[in-house]
Order: C-alpha cells, then sequence, then structure tokens
C-alpha cells in the first residue's frame, strides 16, 4: 500500500513537473533566449505529436498505419472549408474536423480494418494517397490551388466571457498557437494514457496479440477496431485543422505519404511499448532535423545516420532506455 | 435430460473437400461428449462450425432450440459457447493471470466508456476479475505461474492455459479441441477429473481428443467422424467394441509397442 | 574587416525536387562567393560579405514554416525559396509578421496581389510566358490544337489550368487536357500513347520536372509523335541531351540568361565559376541567377532597407539597374502590375529557347510588365 | 488498343523485376524494406557511371550494378538488420530501420551523383513499328531481359539447393535451422539477392528512363502495391502484382482519360477495395 | 558399449529461470533411449541444448567422444544428429519432395540422397502417394511422417524425436511406434525420444530417463520401469 501511494506520488509529480515545463519553463525560456523560432518547432511536435499518438493507438490493437497523412489533410480541408466557406468561427471547426475524420475512418476502417501486417499498412498508405487525389479532385477542396488565406482563429467566448481572445490582435499569435497545441497534446496524451491503463488497454492488447482467441472470449473485435482506429482518426484530424490554422493555407499536399511514414517512424522511434513514445520520438525526429540544419548538404546524411544509430542501440524506441523491457 | 446443443446436417467445404459432411447429433445438458476421428476427419472444422467461427455450407446448429449457426464468434460466446484451440492459442506477451483476466470480458457488467472513466462498476469488475482468475489458475494447478509471460510456458501448461481462458468467459457449453495432448498420464487424469468437476458444477463439456484412455475414461458419449462424416456414435465401451472405428481410428492392441 | 549581410534560402534540395531548390541555392552561393572574393558588395557606408543561409524544406510546407522561422531568428530579411505553391503560401504568415520579402518560385497570383505584399515572385509565370510562347508558335509554326499533360500536383496542374486558358483566349483548339501523371512515374508510353494519338501540332508539358522532361519527350517521339513540344519552366541541356538525345531537338522551354545569343561576359564567368564550385552548371540557375542580385542591387540603392523591409518595398516601385548578365543595356526592374496590381515581380527576361543538339538557342525574348 | 496491351505488358515485366527483390527481402527476413527503390537508383547511377560516363560495355555495367548492390544488401543484412532483428521486441521495428536507411541511402546518392536527372546512350537504337504497335528495340530488349532475370529467378529459387534452403528459411526459420541451414549466412545471401535484384533492374531501366537522385522513395512504394496487391513473400505474386499493375496503368489512362484525371485515384480505390476483399492479396498467405 | 550422446551436469537457463539442473544422462550407439517427465520438465529444453537451438549455460555434452556444446545447429546436424522438433514444423508451402530434399540439406552426392529417399519413401508409402502436395495441407499424422521422413534424410547417427505421437490418431501412433522400432533396427540409429505416452515410450525404448523440474528423477531399464511402481503412479496409471 505504501509501495503503491509512493509511486502514485511519484507519478503525480512527473506530470506536475511536465506540465511547468511545457506551461511554464519552455516559455519563459524561450522569452529569456530570444529564440522565438522554437515556438514553432515545439507547435509542430505538439501537434504532430497527437497525430502520432493516434498512429500509436492503431499499433497498439496490431495494426501499422501508414495512413494518418489522409486524416490529418482531411481534418486541415475540412475546417478550412467551414471556415472559408461557410463562415465559421475556427474554434467548432476543431471538433468537428476531428469527428468528421472519426466518423469517415468508421466507414473506411470496416472494410480494411480485416486486413493484417504489412496488407493494412500498404491500404493505409495507399489511402494517404487517394486522399491527396480527391483533394485535388473534388470541386469543394479548390483542387491544385488549396485554399489560402484562411483567417487566423477568432476569440472564442462563452456567455459572454472571452475565453481565448483573436489570434489575430495579438502581439504573439505564436505563442497562442504553442500554448493551444501543447493543451491538446496534454489533453490526448492523458486521454491515450487512460485508455492504455483502464481495461479497454488490455483488450486492445488481447486484439493485437490474438484476435482469433479474444473473439472466442467475447470480444467484439471489429467494434473495437473500429472504436481505436476512429479514436486515432480524431487526432490526426483535429492536428490537421490546426495545422491549416497556422500557415493559413491548406493543399492537397500539406500532408502526404511522408507525413503518413513520419508519423509511423515518431512511434518506433519513441517505442511502440510506451504511451508517450509517440511523444519523445516526434521530438526527436522532428526537432533533431531542424537542428542538424547548420549542417548544411550533410544535413540528411547525419539525420539518417544518427537515426541508424539509434535504432541499433535501442531497436525498441528511445523509452526502452528509461523502462527496459525483457526479452526472452 | 434435455438436449442443449443439437447440431442438424452440418455441412462445410472447402472448395472441392468436403471437411464436414451432414453430421448430426445432440449433446445433452451437463453431459461430456468426446468427438474422436483421424486426422483430418474434420473434428477441428466442427468445433469451429459450432462455435460460429466458420459459417455452415450447409445445415444448422441449434443452443436451446435457438439458430447460432452463421453468427459472430463473439455473439456465439455471449451465448455461452466457447471453444479452444486445437493449436496452443493464448495472448503471448502477457502474464498467465492477465491472460485469464481479460477472458472474463463477458461477465464484465462496465462497458467500455466505463472501463475508461474507472467507474464503481468498471473497479468491482477488475476486482472480481482478479480474484475468480486466481480460483481458475489455482484449480488448473497454474498457481504458481502467474506472473510469468504466457509464451514461455512449455507445450503442455499452455493447453492448460488454453482452458482456463475458456472456463474464464463462464460458458455453458465449452468445447475443447484436443486438452490433453501433450500431458502425460498423471497430468491427463488430473485434468480429467477436473473435466469433470466443472461438469458437476453445470457445464456442458465437447472433447476432440486423440488419448484413448483419457476419452474412454471421462465421456458420457463419444461421436466418431471419419472423412467428414459420422460413423459411429455410442457410450465408451459401444466405441471400443466397434468395428468400423477399429479400422478406421483404433487399431487392434499391438502389445509389442504398448498401444 | 567587412560586416556580414545573410541572405536566406528556403526551398527543396533532397528528393525527387532536389534540382529545383539546388539550382536556386548554387547560383546564390556561387554569387555569393563571387561578391566575397571580390572584396564584398558595398551597401550605403559599409562593406558586406554576403552569407548564404540555407534550409532543406523537402517540399514541405509544414517544414517550410520552420525555415522561415528560423530565418526570421537568424534576422535574415530577405529570403528565397520556397519552390512550390503550398509552401509559398504556407509561410507568408511567418513572413509577414517578421518583415521578411522572400522570392518564390511558385506561381499562384494570390501570394502576388494585395492584401499578401511580401512575396515577390522570382521568375516569369506560366500565364506570362505561356500566352507568348503559344501566339509566337501560333502565328511561326501554323499551331492550331494543342494538348496538355501534367503531373498529378498542384504545381503542375495549376500551370496546366492556366495554359488551357490562355491556349483558349488565343483561339487554340485544345485537344487534350485532363491527361495526368503520377509523379513517380518512370515510363511515360501509357500516359502518352493517347494523346499522341490525337495528333495534336503542339504538347505542353505543364510544370513538368526537369527530370521527367527528356522521359516525356522521348516516348512522344518514340510514339512517333511530329508536332512541337513545349514547356514554361526552366530545364536543363545536359539533362534533355542524356535523356532524350537528338529527340529533344526543337523542345521549346524558358530560359534566363545563359544562351550565347544574349549571355553577357559576367553570366560567362558565372557559369564558370559555378561549374568550378559544384563540378557541373545547372540550366535551371539560368532563371535563379537574378534573386541575390535584385536583394543587393535594391540594397544598394536604398541601404535603410537592409533592415526595414518597407524601405524595400517602397524602393521597389522606382527601382532601376544595369542587367548584368544580359548583353546589352537591358535592366533590373520590379514589374508585376498586370498580373498582380502591384510590382511584386522580378523583371527576368522571358527568354524562350529552343533546344539544339545539347544546347538551348534563343528563340525569341520578350518582357513582362 | 494493341498498343496500350503492349505497353502494359513492357511496363508489367519492368515492375514485376522491381517487386521481385522486394517481395525475397520481405519473405526471408519478415522485413518490409523501404530502400529497396534506393537500391534500385543505386544501380542506375552505378550503370550510368560504368556505361554512360567510363563507356564500358553495358553488360559490365549491369554486372557492376548487381555485385555493388548484392555487398551492399549483405552488409545491411549483417551490420545492421541482423542486429535490430535479434533485438527488437516487435518486428516491425525493423520499419524505422528500413526507413533510416532509405534516408541515408537518398543521402549518399545526392551527394555522388548530384540532383540532376541522368541518362545514358541507347543500347539499341530503332522502333519496332508493325500491326498498330509502337515498340522501341530498346525496350523490347530490356523486356526481353526483364523476363530472362525474372524466368532465372523463379527457376533458382525452385529448383537450386540454395533456393529450397531460402525458401525453407522463409516459412520456418528453426526448421530450418534444423536441417543444417546456417540462417544467419543464408539470410544475409537473400538479402544480397534482393538488393542484387534491385540493382540489376535499375541498371536496366536506366537505358530507358534514366535514373534521379530522388525517385527511390516513390519507386519503393510502388513496389510495395505491387506485392500487395500479389500477396506479400510469395514470388508468383509480385511477378502478377507487378504485371497487373502495369496493365491496370495503362488501360487505365486510356480508358479514363474522358473522365478527368481520376486514373490514378480509381487504380489506388480499387486496389483498397480489392485487398478489402482479398485481405491476402492474389496469392498472399496470412499475416504476409 | 560405445557412448554416442553423454550430458556430464548440463544446466540451461531461459532469462534467470533454469529448465536444466545438473542433468547427466548418456545414449548409447544402437540404442533407443526414452526421456519421460511432466510438463516443464524440461524435455524439450534438453534436445535444444543438443542441437544447439540454446546454448548451455555450464556442463559438457558429447557426441561420438566429441564435446559439441557450442556449436551451432547446422554443424550439429553435420555431425549426425537430425532433430524431429515438437510441434511437426513442416515447410507448409513446400511439396512433400522438396521438404524431404531439405532434410539432406547438408549431404552432398547425388546418388546417395536419391537412395535415402527411396529409403523414406519405402517405409512411408503415404509420403509417396502425397509427393507432390504442399505440406501444409496434409493431415497431422502424415506431417508427422514426413518430418521424421525429413529427419532421416539427413542420414542421421542420433534421432531426436520430440512429441512425435502429439496430436496424432491412435492408429497412426502405432504406425509411427512401429516406424521408430524399424528405423532403430534397420537403419542402425541411435533414438533419443521425448514422449508423453510413456507406456509407448517405455515399450519401444531400452533404456529410460524420467525428469522432474529439471533433473534426473528416475533412469533404468525401460522394461523394469514399466513394473516400477513410482513410474506406473506418475506416468503410467494404474487403472484405466
Ligand atoms: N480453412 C481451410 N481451408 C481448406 N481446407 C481446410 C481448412 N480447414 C481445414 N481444412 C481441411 O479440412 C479437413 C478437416 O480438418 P480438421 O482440422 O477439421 O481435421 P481434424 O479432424 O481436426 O484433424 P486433427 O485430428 O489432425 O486435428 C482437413 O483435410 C483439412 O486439411
Ligand atoms: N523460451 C522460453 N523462455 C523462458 N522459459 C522457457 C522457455 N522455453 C521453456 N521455458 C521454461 O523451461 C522449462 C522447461 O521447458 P521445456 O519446454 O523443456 O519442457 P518440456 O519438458 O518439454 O514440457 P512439455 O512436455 O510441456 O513440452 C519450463 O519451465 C518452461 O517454462
Ligand atoms: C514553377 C515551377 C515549376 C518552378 C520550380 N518551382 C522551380 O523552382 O524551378
Ligand atoms: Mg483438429
Ligand atoms: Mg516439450
Amino acid at each position: 500500500m505504501t509501495q503503491r501511494a509512493m509511486t502514485l506520488s511519484v507519478k503525480i509529480a512527473s506530470v506536475a513537473v511536465f506540465l511547468a515545463i511545457v506551461f511554464i519553463a519552455v516559455p519563459v525560456l524561450i522569452a529569456a533566449s530570444g529564440r522565438t523560432d522554437l515556438y514553432y518547432t515545439l507547435t509542430s511536435v505538439a501537434l504532430l505529436s497527437i497525430a502520432s499518438a493516434g498512429v500509436w493507438l492503431t499499433f497498439y490493437i496490431g495494426r501499422i498505419n501508414i495512413g494518418q497523412g489522409a486524416y490529418a489533410l482531411m481534418g486541415g480541408y475540412v475546417s478550412a472549408i467551414l471556415v472559408v466557406n461557410h463562415g465559421w468561427s475556427f474554434w467548432p471547426t476543431l471538433p468537428v474536423a476531428g469527428l468528421f475524420c472519426a466518423a469517415a475512418s468508421v466507414l473506411i476502417g470496416l472494410p480494411i480494418l480485416r486486413l493484417r501486417g504489412v496488407y493494412f499498412a500498404m491500404v493505409t498508405l495507399t489511402l494517404t494517397e487517394v486522399a491527396r487525389l480527391l483533394a485535388l479532385a473534388l470541386p469543394i477542396t479548390n483542387g491544385a490551388k488549396g485554399m489560402v488565406s484562411i483567417p487566423l482563429p477568432g476569440a472564442l467566448s462563452v456567455f459572454g466571457l472571452t475565453i481565448i481572445p483573436d489570434f489575430a490582435t495579438l502581439r504573439n499569435s505564436r505563442l497562442a498557437f504553442y500554448l493551444l497545441a501543447v493543451t491538446l497534446m496534454v489533453v490526448c496524451f492523458a486521454v491515450m494514457y487512460r485508455l492504455v491503463h483502464s481495461r479497454i488497454g488490455k483488450l486492445c492488447q488481447s486484439l493485437q496479440q490474438n484476435e482469433e482467441l479474444a473473439s472466442s472470449i467475447g470480444v467484439n473485435i471489429a467494434y473495437l477496431r473500429v472504436i481505436a482506429y476512429a479514436v486515432s482518426s480524431f487526432f490526426g484530424g483535429v492536428a490537421g485543422a490546426i495545422f491549416a490554422a497556422i500557415s493559413q493555407s491548406i493543399y492537397p499536399s500539406s500532408f502526404t505519404v511522408t507525413d503518413s511514414v513520419n508519423f509511423m517512424l515518431n512511434c518506433f522511434l519513441g517505442g511502440l511499448g510506451y504511451v508517450f513514445g509517440p511523444m519523445l520520438g516526434t521530438l526527436v525526429l522532428y526537432f533533431g532535423w531542424d537542428l542538424l540544419f547548420q549542417t548544411g548538404q550533410f544535413q540528411l546524411l547525419i539525420y539518417s545516420g544518427l537515426m541508424i544509430v539509434l535504432m541499433l542501440v535501442l531497436p525498441n524506441g528511445l523509452l526502452s532506455l528509461a523502462a527496459p523491457t525483457r526479452k526472452n | 435430460m434435455v438436449d442443449l446443443l443439437e447440431v442438424s446436417g452440418l455441412t462445410k467445404r472447402f472448395g472441392g473437400l468436403v471437411a464436414v459432411n451432414n453430421v448430426s447429433f445432440s449433446v445433452r445438458e451437463k453431459e461430456i461428449l468426446s468427438v474422436i476421428g483421424p486426422n483430418g476427419a474434420g473434428k477441428s472444422t466442427l468445433f469451429k462450425l459450432i462455435s460460429s467461427f466458420l459459417r455452415p455450407t450447409s445445415g444448422e446448429v441449434r443452443l436451446k432450440g435457438e439458430r447460432i449457426s452463421n453468427l459472430a464468434p463473439h455473439i456465439a460466446a455471449r451465448k455461452g459457447v466457447v471453444r479452444t484451440f486445437q493449436e496452443t492459442t493464448i495472448f503471448k506477451n502477457m502474464s498467465v493471470r492477465d491472460n485469464v483476466i481479460i477472458a472474463h470480458h463477458l461477465r464484465s457488467r462496465a462497458n467500455l466508456f466505463g472501463f475508461f472513466l474507472g467507474t464503481v462498476a468498471a473497479k468491482a469488475d477488475e476486482a472480481a476479475f482478479g480474484q475468480s482468475a486466481d480460483d481458475i489458475l489455482a484449480l488448473l494447478g497454474l498457481a504458481s505461474l502467474a506472473g510469468e509471460t504466457a509464451r514461455n510456458l512449455p507445450h503442455g501448461h499452455l493447453r492448460a492455459l488454453g482452458i482456463a481462458i475458456g472456463l474464464a468467459t463462464n460458458p455453458s457449453i465449452l468445447l475443447l479441441d484436443e486438452p490433453f495432448a501433450g500431458m502425460n498420464h498423471d497430468e491427463t487424469m488430473r485434468m480429467v477429473s477436473m473435466v469433470r468437476r466443472l461438469r458437476d458444477l453445470g457445464l456442458t463439456i465437447l472433447l476432440v481428443e486423440h488419448d484413448m484412455p483419457a476419452v474412454m475414461k471421462i465421456s458420457d458419449r463419444v461421436v466418431v467422424l471419419n472423412f467428414g462424416q459420422k460413423i459411429a456414435e455410442g457410450t465408451p465401451p459401444e466405441i471400443q467394441a466397434n468395428d468400423k472405428v477399429i479400422d478406421a481410428y483404433l487399431g487392434s492392441e499391438d502389445e509389442a509397442i504398448g498401444l | 574587416q567587412n560586416k556580414e549581410l545573410k541572405i536566406g534560402f528556403v526551398g527543396v534540395t533532397s528528393g525527387p525536387a532536389a534540382a529545383w531548390g539546388t539550382s536556386n541555392v548554387r547560383s546564390m552561393q556561387t554569387r555569393a562567393a563571387w561578391i566575397n572574393e571580390t572584396g564584398g558588395v558595398k551597401i550605403g557606408d559599409a562593406t558586406y560579405n554576403v552569407n548564404i543561409v540555407t534550409f532543406d524544406d523537402q517540399k514541405d510546407p509544414k517544414r517550410a514554416i520552420a525555415g522561415m522561422e528560423k530565418m526570421a531568428q537568424e534576422g535574415i530579411h530577405y529570403v528565397v525559396g520556397p519552390n512550390v505553391d503550398d509552401g509559398a503560401a504556407a509561410v507568408r504568415p511567418v513572413a509577414e509578421a517578421n518583415g521578411i520579402i522572400y522570392f518564390p518560385y511558385a506561381f499562384p497570383k494570390a501570394l502576388y496581389q494585395k492584401p499578401a505584399s511580401n512575396a515577390v515572385l522570382g521568375m516569369i509565370a506560366n500565364y506570362q510566358s505561356g500566352p507568348a510562347i503559344y501566339k509566337y508558335l501560333k502565328e511561326n509554326k501554323g499551331v492550331k490544337t494543342i494538348a496538355f499533360v501534367a503531373a498529378n500536383e498542384s504545381d503542375p496542374l495549376s500551370q496546366r489550368d492556366g495554359g488551357v486558358e490562355a491556349a483558349k483566349a488565343l483561339g487554340l483548339e485544345v485537344v487534350a487536357q485532363n491527361d495526368t501523371y503520377q509523379n513517380d512515374t518512370r515510363d511515360f508510353t501509357p500516359v502518352l500513347t493517347p494523346i499522341v494519338a490525337l495528333k495534336p501540332d503542339l504538347l505542353v508539358l505543364s510544370g513538368v520536372a526537369p527530370a521527367n522532361a527528356p522521359l516525356l519527350i522521348r516516348a512522344a517521339r518514340e510514339l512517333g509523335f511530329e508536332g512541337l513540344i513545349s514547356t514554361e519552366t526552366a530545364q536543363d541541356a545536359k539533362v534533355l541531351e542524356e535523356g532524350a538525345g537528338e529527340y529533344a531537338n526543337g523542345f521549346i522551354s524558358v530560359g534566363g540568361a545563359s544562351t550565347p545569343e544574349i549571355a553577357s561576359d559576367a553570366m560567362k564567368e558565372f557559369v564558370a565559376r559555378y561549374t568550378k564550385m559544384f563540378g557541373e552548371y545547372n540550366d535551371e540557375s539560368n532563371t535563379k541567377v537574378y534573386a541575390l542580385e535584385y536583394i543587393l542591387e535594391t540594397l544598394k540603392a536604398n541601404p535603410a532597407a537592409i533592415n526595414d523591409v518597407a524601405e524595400f518595398k517602397k524602393t521597389m516601385d522606382t527601382f532601376s539597374a544595369p542587367n548584368p548578365y544580359l548583353k546589352g543595356d537591358a535592366k533590373l526592374s520590379y514589374v508585376g502590375t498586370t498580373s498582380f496590381g502591384q510590382k511584386r515581380q522580378l523583371a527576368v527576361p522571358m527568354v524562350v529557347n529552343e533546344y539544339k543538339d545539347g544546347a538551348f538557342q534563343t528563340l525569341f525574348v520578350g518582357t513582362v510588365d | 488498343m494493341e498498343q496500350v496491351i503492349a505497353n502494359g505488358f513492357y511496363l508489367g515485366a519492368q515492375y514485376a523485376l522491381i517487386a521481385l527483390g522486394l517481395t525475397l527481402i520481405f519473405a526471408l527476413m519478415n522485413v518490409l524494406n523501404f530502400a529497396h527503390g534506393q537500391m534500385y537508383v543505386l544501380g542506375g547511377f552505378i550503370t550510368y557511371t560504368v556505361y554512360g560516363q567510363l563507356g564500358l560495355p553495358f553488360v559490365v555495367a549491369l554486372l557492376a550494378s548487381g555485385l555493388t548492390l548484392a555487398i551492399i544488401g549483405a552488409l545491411m543484412e549483417k551490420f545492421l538488420f541482423r542486429t535490430v532483428i535479434r533485438r527488437s521486441l516487435r518486428e516491425e521495428s525493423t520499419m524505422l530501420l528500413a526507413a533510416a536507411t532509405a534516408f541515408f541511402l537518398d543521402a549518399i546518392i545526392l551527394l555522388l551523383f548530384g540532383e540532376k536527372q541522368r541518362g545514358v546512350p541507347k543500347i539499341v537504337k530503332g522502333v519496332f513499328n508493325e500491326g498498330g504497335i509502337i515498340l522501341p528495340y530498346d525496350r523490347l530488349v530490356v523486356g526481353a531481359l526483364a523476363l530472362i532475370f525474372i524466368a532465372a529467378f523463379v527457376l533458382y529459387m525452385q529448383y537450386s539447393r540454395v533456393g529450397r534452403a531460402m525458401r525453407a528459411l522463409a516459412q520456418d526459420r528453426v526448421a530450418a535451422q534444423l536441417m543444417g541451414v546456417k540462417v544467419d549466412r543464408y539470410s544475409m545471401i537473400g538479402f544480397a539477392m534482393g538488393a542484387m535484384l534491385a540493382g540489376i533492374v535499375g541498371g536496366l531501366l536506366v537505358t530507358i528512363t534514366g535514373v534521379n537522385s530522388g525517385i527511390g522513395g516513390p519507386i519503393s512504394i510502388k513496389a510495395f502495391l505491387m506485392v500487395m496487391i500479389g500477396g506479400a513473400g510469395v514470388v508468383g505474386g509480385a511477378i502478377a502484382g507487378g504485371f497487373i499493375l502495369g496493365m491496370m496503368e495503362s488501360v487505365g489512362l486510356t480508358v479514363l482519360r474522358e473522365y478527368g484525371d481520376v486514373t490514378y485515384l480509381v487504380i489506388f480505390a480499387a486496389l483498397m477495395v480489392f485487398l478489402s476483399i482479398r485481405p491476402n492479396g492474389l496469392m498472399g498467405k496470412p499475416w504476409g | 558399449m560405445n557412448q554416442i550422446l553423454k550430458f556430464v551436469d548440463v544446466e540451461l537457463y531461459y532469462d534467470h529461470v533454469y529448465a536444466l539442473k545438473g542433468v547427466s544422462l548418456e545414449v548409447n550407439e544402437g540404442e533407443t533411449v526414452a526421456l519421460i517427465g511432466a510438463n516443464g520438465a524440461g524435455k524439450s529444453s534438453i534436445l535444444r541444448a543438443i542441437t544447439g537451438l540454446r546454448k548451455i549455460r555450464s556442463g559438457e555434452i558429447h557426441y561420438g567422444g566429441k564435446r559439441i556444446d557450442g556449436a551451432a545447429p547446422d554443424e550439429i546436424v553435420k555431425m549426425g544428429i537430425a532433430m524431429v522438433p515438437e510441434g511437426r514444423r513442416v515447410f507448409p508451402y513446400m511439396t512433400v519432395r522438396d521438404n524431404l530434399l531439405m532434410g539432406a540439406f547438408t549431404r552432398t552426392g547425388k546418388s546417395e540422397i536419391a537412395a535415402s529417399l527411396e529409403m523414406v519413401l519405402g517405409r512411408f508409402p503415404r509420403l509417396k502417394e502425397r509427393y507432390t502436395q504442399a505440406a501444409g495441407t496434409m493431415s497431422g499424422g502424415e506431417q508427422q511422417m514426413l518430418v521424421i521422413g525429413r529427419a532421416l534424410m539427413a542420414k542421421p547417427r542420433l534421432l531426436l524425436l520430440d512429441e512425435p505421437s502429439l496430436g496424432v490418431a491412435p492408429k497412426l501412433v502405432q504406425d509411427i511406434a512401429r516406424s521408430i522400432v524399424a528405423i532403430n533396427r534397420d537403419e542402425k540409429v541411435s533414438v533419443l525420444l521425448v514422449e508423453q505416452n510413456s507406456r509407448m515410450a517405455l515399450r519401444i525404448s531400452q533404456r529410460a530417463y524420467a525428469l522432474t523440474t529439471g533433473s534426473v528423477a528416475l533412469s533404468g531399464n525401460s522394461a523394469e520401469l514399466l513394473t516400477d511402481d513410482r513410474v506406473k503412479r506418475l506416468y503410467l496409471g494404474g487403472e484405466i
């Protein structure tokens, strides 16, 4: 019991430290050092890690998902279209984009979630490309010309109380986007953590390890798979919507196969066995590229070389360093 | 006694092959019925049909008069028809105890959302399942292995774990596919008495097994399949004396090799 | 001791479109090294060495934003790139918020029209060169029917749409406009088979990547296509020679400076230095020598602009300087009034080339206003 | 239409050869080799250098491509994949390694060979033009060579001792080990052969489509598609997948052009539907 | 008599858990030796140790007078040890013929291999009938014959069998048991047989070892063990 209380207090403390870092320390340090460019980088890391978290969740039910780019793109367009064509405020489009993606993923997931292994991986890879081609072909997306000059998020008020100010009036909209992104990231990972550590997590694991057996003990595997996939796509959609708002534009190529692959790699790098794997993976992979920008033409060489070394040293992801798992 | 399960005219084709051919029989409540037959006779296929893992080409299965063929496996499980697998099938990377706990899924009263929120019902489930899992493991003599990762178990214990998983679902009829394979005599006999005890607790059991001493000892009745067809049905002594069965399956005794 | 003047580049220098950004970066680096070697550039009272800060956005708009943030962080106010539509659109908020003027090699008009004001088109747009080329071919080569083929991506498709519009406006008959290919296509025969069967007088390869151009040309010719082939973007002669050989003869594209009829001695030296520095010249750089030159010349004309893009914008309206890369008395100035309603384009000479036996020859030189 | 079929057939032969090496590596190691396309590109550049730049005979160049890639493949297996497979908990982890290798090769290729599209002189000049079919002779030669390589590979896998050992290895590593197969060595040979096939097809096709440093990734993805259509890890599947994709492209581009630029959308969507119906491709095994 | 196989104090661990603890045993040339014991006793682990699939932590394994612990599986196969693994493990997508040929993988000499093939097909006529069928589609009993045949293709001096009767119908178990006897007699192959069907195992072997939790609890002459009370109680069962 005391042991448990101990670990609980350790947990609470580390969460508190983490929150203090992302919400207080980072802005203070950035202000002190004047490195305001880091806001965007960290915002990206936060958003991409939300999308990667979705991918991680599908890994958790035993599916390699290389299709998250499709939902990020979809989410971006849903938000952009609602804001630009229908005059919506940005804020309601955020959940709507997520829900739209979740709904779409249910329709798509029902047939394709029956696939396993590399087959599922490839179908989702194709899905990313299908999304891009659809964005090019559909009239509502403005095709190849993309959607540009999307207004910044306006004020959000509830009962006359302004909770979030109009981004356009802010002197530092980067900070605002950063806070928005990390808030969502914290929420997203809290949800993930809870999912994984509740019975649902065990159920997901049972899918990952043996679907036939899972169904023989009465688990509705089709339902659970679709739910997990929908949650995953929801994350993708939300991340995409915010990116559209930051760049104030969206194109069919805003999220491509490369992004889908990167989301997957983020999960691998962080570690498939750890809820916070995708967050760390994204930080290292995305931030790493940025940090290496001084190396000029050797950037890609060094970047990929480091990736290979990391893989050789920590094949089970970065987090396996902190929390080693046993391999028989 | 009442017929709990009724199999009528069940047929399954794989391409040109008729794996199960017009098989009919019924299972009474609280009965232990064994299905035997040569390798490839269609026994496992029959089990898959009954537990809705496969859809029959024709024929049907009824549970207490209700048709249960053509359902999804998890629905059949919900109705109380649960099978174990011939291949040792477990959740490899979970602990033995977790394997059994998760198999309590059907007994949970909280729903997915409840699990997520950690409601009172979910917590109660959790505690109850843990207790029940420990009981089941103790019953099957796996208690000392509760914390071991399932993939590391030796063959024989894997089979026992498979049965533990089946039990945890609280079925009304349990289909055991070669549960004694890979167990020595002593272990087999312990399992036999365990299965009998389960029957006494109210469970109906369908069994596929090649271990004849065990089959003959445990079964109330035996159904024999050959090339997908039922060739005999009867009590153990009747089956042991049946020439067709001896010819197709049992072989005549051979002292030289102890069989 | 010279001060340092940082000029940025954000664009693509790796992956399938590496050639676009690479030709940009290398032309900037060549010119910068040349300037530094000869004592630097004098702006106002100070003399500067030019330092090119580069960022590879991997053709990803999200990375392009990061690149632009980096430039802002480095205190850079003048950035060349990005190379594609989506990247150019995505960096706009950052550029405008941080007082950066950037020079995209992408054509969407929205980038250069009000309210946008910090982007300056670095080259001739297809909707400017296209009509001129079609008109020339209509009048001089009797072209009546025209077919378009484009990669299934934003930039080429936009260019195709612009081309189709221009062709129709000229009264040409457009016989094919929906044919597209995946950018990873390596064999264009299936793509071109139905188009060649239509026997158009002119086949336009809209927004074609230099890597794909020779393959398309070769496939069309081998299928027996006898009409003309053209594009509105810059190409590399060596690539055409290796990939299509004599099939490429007569291929029409757009260049900027190095064809023998118009190149000045400075241009020849530039090519020589580029070749020495990087082993091989890339003809795409013909259109890309200008951006850095414009930035430096404009700063010379108004030294106050060095840290203040508002000053730069003011100067743009009246700016004029000699064009060192062209023979004769060509001028550097800002244009774009007709296309964008404001001067947001470099007055790069519109050099329409014809490929012949491993080199480009000037077909005609036009201007944009 | 004859022309369309001929195009599809030629394209198919070339695709099938690309897919073979990928499927071999997948079957043996369960590694989805993201670097396959980069190996192809490297093969192309080697042939470009040896045949195009140094002016040595084409055959020599092709051999050089195959050999170099075989060596690279062997080294990759020995020093990278073997270690990671041995040490990782989930075998999908090799995907990250494969992707990192792909980036690494991309970087090296870009540094060594530059950003430009490269091509070599034609190996045969002239165009076959009869019966409504137009086919340049060099394509005929390359197509025929591709078919020969495919046949040779299939026969080798089917009837040679090494081929048999590799198939055994793919189906059950432990059992193969118990037959006395040195699994490490044969994995290495298999990986080297897969890489060699990529190198050879790269060298072969450089004569027709040239090569540039950026196409590695897209080629890999295309090869994945073919492998999935046919069924992962099955030699016959790779060949079938290659021909099917080639034919779909060729026919689709002609038949669907009236409906606007939707050909690839239709092809991809059809693929998704097809795989939903046949979750293991045309002739694949479950789980791949 | 010549010892063909000898274990001296062998210990084998999985991670930190031992599976074998000080096991010593031997197999003589031309002998059939049975290994019996409860689930998890370590029978399969002994076979894995011999074939080099698992490295032992301490002790020695000798084969034909040579120490072989530490050698790789392929080297061990070359020395003349063939194993039929637990759970059959045919190459499912290969034909019966190719499966058999894989058995002779380490051998050279076309005609000798052909002779072995003749011998195996003669011994298991069923395999001849199924010669070009994919092994994965055969029935369990047929697969069991195939893997025994496959092991014989290596022309082994020592044959290791891990539960060959597992999941096989009684009549086929008889066939297999007879085959083992015949193989031992005709081909002069020494056999180490792991079996749960102890009665059968003791009948067809000359000597036997009974294992409990990683060490040898009993050993001796099979015929004597058949009548030993402890054996009867633990492994044979009194009444049926
Ligand atoms: N999915 C399938 N596709 C094709 N054939 C199948 C399939 N499943 C089983 N079979 C075939 O059906 C027949 C019956 O198989 P089944 O597994 O039911 O036999 P069994 O009686 O359980 O044999 P054993 O005692 O060896 O387990 C066999 O010939 C088998 O090869
Ligand atoms: N891969 C493994 N990792 C960890 N422990 C293992 C592993 N394989 C076997 N063990 C353990 O080693 C012990 C001996 O296992 P072994 O497989 O040799 O038993 P066995 O006698 O063959 O049993 P069975 O008759 O059930 O096959 C068991 O306790 C088992 O749990
Ligand atoms: C408009 C484009 C096709 C030009 C290309 N982006 C370049 O940088 O050269
Ligand atoms: Mg069975
Ligand atoms: Mg065992």
